[in-house]
């Protein structure tokens, strides 16, 4: 599905990312990358999705190069991602931050939505209907024509949830999803992901929460310093002489 | 406390009906680009307004004038217009100043039957507009040939044009360039209202002309000539009749000895213009005389008499008596008789600058 | 009587210019300084195919597509800019504009400008009410055309684009043929507007079309409200009756010449007040009310 | 020789251009706005002169200068205080259109004080220096002299002392300087009082170069903005290297356009740099005073 084949990435003079290369395939449902603060997590996530282009090295997705492709053109081919601070668009209602995102629409061609109003009002309708199952499933229909900007912080998340399902992504990039929201929304998330995978999506989970890594990922990346010091299963990585150096420095350990 | 409020209401309304004025629009421009102008206009109208009203005003009422200001603009133009044709109902209206609001306000008094009278416009098209729009200001067809004439009779075969790129510049021009015979050695606009025109100069004094006709208004071209004297360049400048003031002295200071320019000419024979002057400085002692201003005059005693003989108060009788009261009337600036298409010719007289005077001859 | 015609005639083609700049400020969020080079282009364009000939309808339709074309060719190199550098180059546009119609002589007149331009005419009569009637239905035709594309899916996904070009542009939308294409209508309507602005004056001259202009415009639809569809017909109507109603304070003759500063002062400070108390205008687009 | 003139008339001209868009290119460092009355601080820095140098007080031309500049700090403080502060976290646009409302209301002031007739500093006519052909007039030169000495003291002031060091913090940006404990208030006042000087003085060296008009500020904005985005926004030496640009360009062009394009230029510039150099000649990505 993913291959990344030696990345670089440096801005200015600080190296932030060192010959990175690993391959996500279609069998493991959600894989974990984890690692301390400044270890080029987020510069990855940047990279795969195209706000940054790499100094070197490739990405393929399903064998296509994305790296000639600008941002808006790479999620055409099924991949998609939240944003840390979910940028929801508070102005907008819960229903149309969903019922905007899929593309292309016959109603954004202006030419159609004037002269041919059956064909817009049908996909409309369609993707309405999406929306609100989409709704229904995380519990959130009752708030459908709320503001987003009057959602809690968690709720948005689950909204961000929401969005990235509208556009039925293969492979969808999660940047840390639960930060800053309580025990009982995280099990409810963890619910959702479950029924998402059922369905065939794929996560990449840019997380923190180590229980929650070592509770979902069948598979985790530990990235430190630029450098990818660990491929494996979630529970070998909490052993792993490397890993542990990486977070708690030489003489930290690691409770079970 | 209301009593006291609706009285005076009452009473602020009474008085302007008892007094019963003869009322004529007037379309000037007092803010915006060309409110200089638009000022100095409206003191010389007040000027004339007064004598007038002092000799007895129209068949025993006062003349008044209704002031809109344009804000120097096209649109603003035809709002006053509209506003003193329908709303205040007036026969007669004096145009706004600059060709291109003229032009933009003449279709209107055209069709909607007003006298439309225009003392500062002198666009060759405003001839065509129409017979119910008359102009006591030459066309520039006749102030470009003006200008050509003075050329040629101080023998200047060779001659290097510029001038204002503005309505009144481009029309100048084009006149004077049909007239002169001789040779126009380099010939470019400049933009109006700049700080700056060294490079223009520059260009000029590159095929270092003998004589540089200049048409231009009273900031530009001080401010030419100024500069052009800082850089050495002493031509012999030829200018138009919109740079004739007392100001253009004022800011070009020495620079502007020795320049020469034509004007319509006064008639100097019936000592109008000396009691023009006089009774302009006494009323406004600070002010200078306004450029044009002597048009403006006129126009307003030429409308009196009109008035005056007019049999009834409705714009054909006052057209019908404005052609005849213009036939051989002697106003400050000469002879306004109107021809078919309501222009007055005008004959050229010369004007320069002599130890900081302005001198006509 | 022709007096309140003017007024609703030029009330009509200020609401039609305004909408035209709402929805590319308002809606696209394009800060668009240079409207006015729309305008003349379409004033231009109709003059000039009127007088040698053409009839007014064609002149109309041609003023709309040669605004809308030349709205597409500014648009695709400066697009990339956003916000303030956005307005500064549309404002150097609009200001090359006139100075193109200003110096190009031969084919404008220069600052001679283009008296006798036809008017509007249906079956022989062309009066101003006549005038005032097509103005109304371009209009009203012009406010659909805008209602429909606000409420399309095309305007939601403008307004995604005009919040968080970001997000816009993770979720595959092209965010240059979105904002292009609204340039494009916005010109097309602003140089109609143009046309009709001809077509009633008769004449036209390039210094018509200055900095002025665009301010006032700015004015209109920021004080009526950017955004939504009424907040600019609002704010048109009230420029405009403020504008002429400010002729009928009863003045004395001599002060007029102070009463026109005072009214341009007027004008800044009524600017300065709205900003301060209410910048989302009177007609709020929903969720501005409680960013304040 | 001839094109050698018009360089040195493009070096005063920019000379010109650069000190009006020194003050706009702070402002809009600081406050992220495009401040459009900046335009009628050069009015009323002229005007004043003219104000102090008639009747009631009638100081010597040289003398009156000082309290003209006084006056347009005043303004520029005043007019800070009262709308742009309250304004400071709001849109952009909104700051802009209040200061396009400004700019209504200062110049009409000045049109109802003074007239909007023409006037001009009664002076004494200016005799220029000839350096073999070449022509300089005093007024050119003690404009190019000031400028050039305003911009060194301006650039000792900004990297030498500590308030220069804080304005370029707080241009940084506003709240993290505040937090630091900047004081980011008497900061903003300083970055108004040195625009408010650079566009009085400016005024000044202009009317007497040539006439006064109200409208003499507006001229100069699109101007003055060219310069500010050529040099790159926040950039001072940009904007005094933008301005000799704008002029130097503008006048060489007269001798191959006509010109009636002359203002053309300084336009195309605009869009061009947009287009290929958003962040200008010297100015950096990071945004910033420098």
């Amino acid at each position: 599905m993913l291959e990344l084949h030696s990345i670089y990435k440096s801005f200015g003079g600080n190296q932030v990312l060192r010959d990175v290369s690993f391959a996500l395939d279609n069998k493991t449902p959600i894989t974990g990358l984890i690692g301390p603060n400044g270890s080029g997590k987020s510069t990855l996530f940047h990279v795969v999705m195209g706000f940054y282009s790499q100094d070197k090295g490739r990405v393929l997705f399903n064998g296509q190069h994305l790296d000639t492709l600008p941002p808006e053109k790479r999620c055409h081919s099924g991949l998609s991602c939240t944003f840390q601070d979910s940028r929801m668009l508070t102005f907008m209602t819960v229903l149309e931050n969903l019922t905007a995102i899929p593309t292309p629409q016959h109603g954004e061609s202006l030419v159609k939505s004037f002269f041919s109003p059956l064909l817009v009002h049908r996909q409309e309708k369609e993707i309405q209907e999406k929306a609100r199952d989409i709704l229904e499933l995380l519990s959130l229909s009752s708030l459908a024509d709320a503001p987003a900007g009057s959602l809690s912080y968690g709720q948005r998340k689950l909204l961000e949830i929401g969005r990235v399902m509208m556009t039925d992504p293969q492979l969808v990039l999660l940047d840390e999803p639960t930060a800053g929201i309580n025990p009982t929304l995280i099990q409810s998330l963890v619910k959702i992901l479950e029924t998402l995978v059922q369905r065939g999506m794929r996560f990449f989970l840019v997380e923190h929460n180590m229980p929650l890594v070592s509770q979902l990922c069948d598979r985790v990346l530990v990235l430190d310093a630029g450098e990818l010091i660990f491929d494996g299963c979630a529970t070998a990585a909490k052993k792993d002489k490397n890993v542990i150096q990486a977070y708690l420095g030489s003489d930290g350990y690691v409770e079970a | 406390m209301k009593k006291i409020v609706c009285t005076v209401l009452l009473c602020l309304f009474a008085g302007t009906a008892v007094a019963g004025t003869v009322k004529i629009g007037a379309v000037q421009p007092l803010s915006g680009k060309i409110s200089v102008y638009g000022e100095g206009f409206q003191r010389a109208i007040n000027l004339a307004v007064e004598e007038v009203n002092n000799a007895g005003g129209i068949k025993g009422q006062d003349l008044e004038i209704v002031y809109e200001d344009n804000l120097s603009t096209a649109q603003g133009s035809v709002s006053a217009l509209q506003k003193l044709i329908s709303i205040e109902k007036l026969p007669v209206v004096i145009g706004p100043a600059a060709s291109s609001n003229f032009l933009a306000t003449c279709p209107i008094a055209e069709r909607e039957k007003t006298v439309f009278i225009g003392a500062e416009s002198a666009a060759s098209d405003i001839s065509t507009c129409g017979s119910y729009v008359f102009r006591v200001f030459p066309s520039d067809m006749l102030q470009g040939i003006g200008v050509a004439k003075l050329a040629e009779e101080l023998d200047y075969k060779e001659v290097a044009l510029t001038y204002i790129n503005n309505d009144w510049g481009v029309g100048l021009a084009n006149a004077f360039k049909e007239k002169y015979k001789g040779k126009i050695v380099e010939e470019f606009t400049y933009d109006e209202g700049k700080a700056d025109y060294r490079s223009e100069i520059l260009r000029l004094k590159k095929n270092n002309p003998a004589a540089v006709v200049n048409l231009t208004y009273i900031k530009e071209g001080g401010t030419m000539l100024k500069q052009a004297h800082e850089m050495k360049f002493n031509p012999q400048w030829l200018l138009g009749s919109a740079a004739k003031s007392p100001k253009l002295v004022e800011l070009a200071g020495e620079a502007a000895e020795g320049i020469i320019g034509t004007y319509p000419t006064f008639s100097k024979t019936s000592g109008l213009y000396e009691h023009y002057k006089t009774a302009f400085a006494k009323k406004y002692p600070d002010e200078k005389l306004p450029i044009f201003g002597e048009y403006n005059y006129d126009m307003i005693h030429l409308l009196a008499k009109a008035l005056n003989n007019a049999d009834a108060l409705t714009s054909d009788s006052i057209r019908a008596s404005l052609i005849s009261a213009s036939q051989g009337f002697e106003g400050v600036t000469g002879d306004l008789s109107f021809d078919e298409n309501g222009d007055v010719g005008a004959s050229y007289g010369r004007w320069s600058v002599k130890d900081g005077k302005i001198i006509e001859n | 009587m022709e007096y309140l015609l003017h007024i609703g005639i030029v009330c009509l083609i200020y609401i039609l210019f305004a909408s035209s700049l709402n929805l590319e400020l308002g809606c696209a969020g394009l800060y668009n300084f240079g409207h006015v080079g729309f305008f003349a282009i379409g004033s231009y364009t109709t003059a000039l195919l009127t007088l040698s000939g053409y009839s007014v309808w064609f002149g109309l339709l041609a003023a709309m597509l040669v605004a809308g074309l030349s709205g597409l060719i500014f648009s695709w190199p400066v697009l990339r800019l956003t916000g303030d550098y956005f307005g500064i180059a549309s404002l150097a546009f609009a200001e090359m504009v006139r100075l193109f119609l200003l110096n190009e002589r031969w084919l404008t007149r220069g600052p001679m400008g283009l008296p006798g331009i036809p008017r509007v005419e249906i079956l022989g009569y062309s009066g101003n009410t006549v005038t005032l009637l097509t103005a109304l239905v371009i209009t009203v035709v012009s406010l659909f055309c805008f209602k429909k594309i606000l409420t399309s899916p095309f305007g939601r996904t403008l307004k995604l684009i005009r919040e968080d070009e970001h997000v816009a542009r993770a979720f595959g939308k092209d965010v240059v043929s979105f904002k292009t294409r609204t340039m494009a209508i916005g010109s097309a309507f602003g140089g109609l507007a143009g046309g009709l602005w001809a077509h009633y004056l008769g004449y036209i001259s390039p210094n018509d079309f200055s900095l002025q202009l665009t301010v006032l415009v700015l004015l209109c639809v920021v004080l009526g409200g950017r955004g939504t569809l009424l907040g600019p017909i609002v704010g048109a109507v009230l420029v405009v009756s403020v504008g002429e109603g400010l002729r009928f304070l009863p003045l004395p003759a001599s002060m007029t010449a102070g009463v026109a500063h005072i009214q341009s002062m007027l004008f800044g400070l009524v600017l300065i007040l709205l900003m301060l108390r209410r910048p989302q205008g009177i007609i709020a687009e929903s969720h501005l009310i409680q960013e304040t | 020789m001839y094109y050698l003139q018009l360089f040195i008339n493009g070096i005063v001209a920019g000379g010109v251009y650069a000190l009006f868009a020194v003050g706009l290119t702070m402002v809009y460092s600081v406050f992220r706005f495009i401040n459009f009355a900046h335009g009628e601080l050069i009015a009323w820095g002229a005007y004043g002169v003219l104000l102090f140098a008639s009747p009631p007080f009638s100081l010597p031309l040289w003398l009156s200068v000082f309290p003209a500049i006084l006056l347009v700090i005043a303004i520029a403080l005043l007019q800070n205080h009262m709308v742009f502060a309250p304004l400071r976290n709001s849109q952009p646009v909104t700051l802009l259109i209040a200061s396009i409302g400004l700019s209504f209301l200062l110049r009409s002031g000045l049109q109802l004080y003074f007239g909007s007739d023409l006037h001009s500093y009664q002076t004494s006519f200016y005799e220029s220096i000839d350096l073999g052909g070449l022509m300089i007039s005093y007024v050119q030169l003690a404009m190019l002299c000031l400028s050039i000495l305003f911009f060194v003291i301006l650039h000792l002031l900004l990297s030498k002392t500590l308030t220069g060091k804080s304005m370029r913090a707080v241009s940084d940006s506003m709240e993290l300087a505040g937090i630091y404990g900047i004081p980011t208030r008497k900061v903003s006042v300083f970055v108004w009082i040195i625009s408010a000087v650079f566009a009085a003085s400016g005024g000044f060296l202009l009317a007497l170069d040539t006439s006064l008009d109200p409208m003499m500020g507006l001229t100069f904005m699109i101007k003055s903005f060219a310069a500010v985005l050529l040099g790159g926004v926040g950039n001072v030496w940009g904007a005094l290297l933008g301005g000799l640009c704008i002029g130097i360009i503008e006048n060489m062009g007269t001798a191959f356009i006509s010109p009636g394009y002359k203002d053309l230029t300084a336009f195309v510039l605009i869009i061009v740099i947009l287009l290929f150099r958003p962040q200008g000649i010297l100015g950096s990505t990071i945004r910033g005073v420098r």
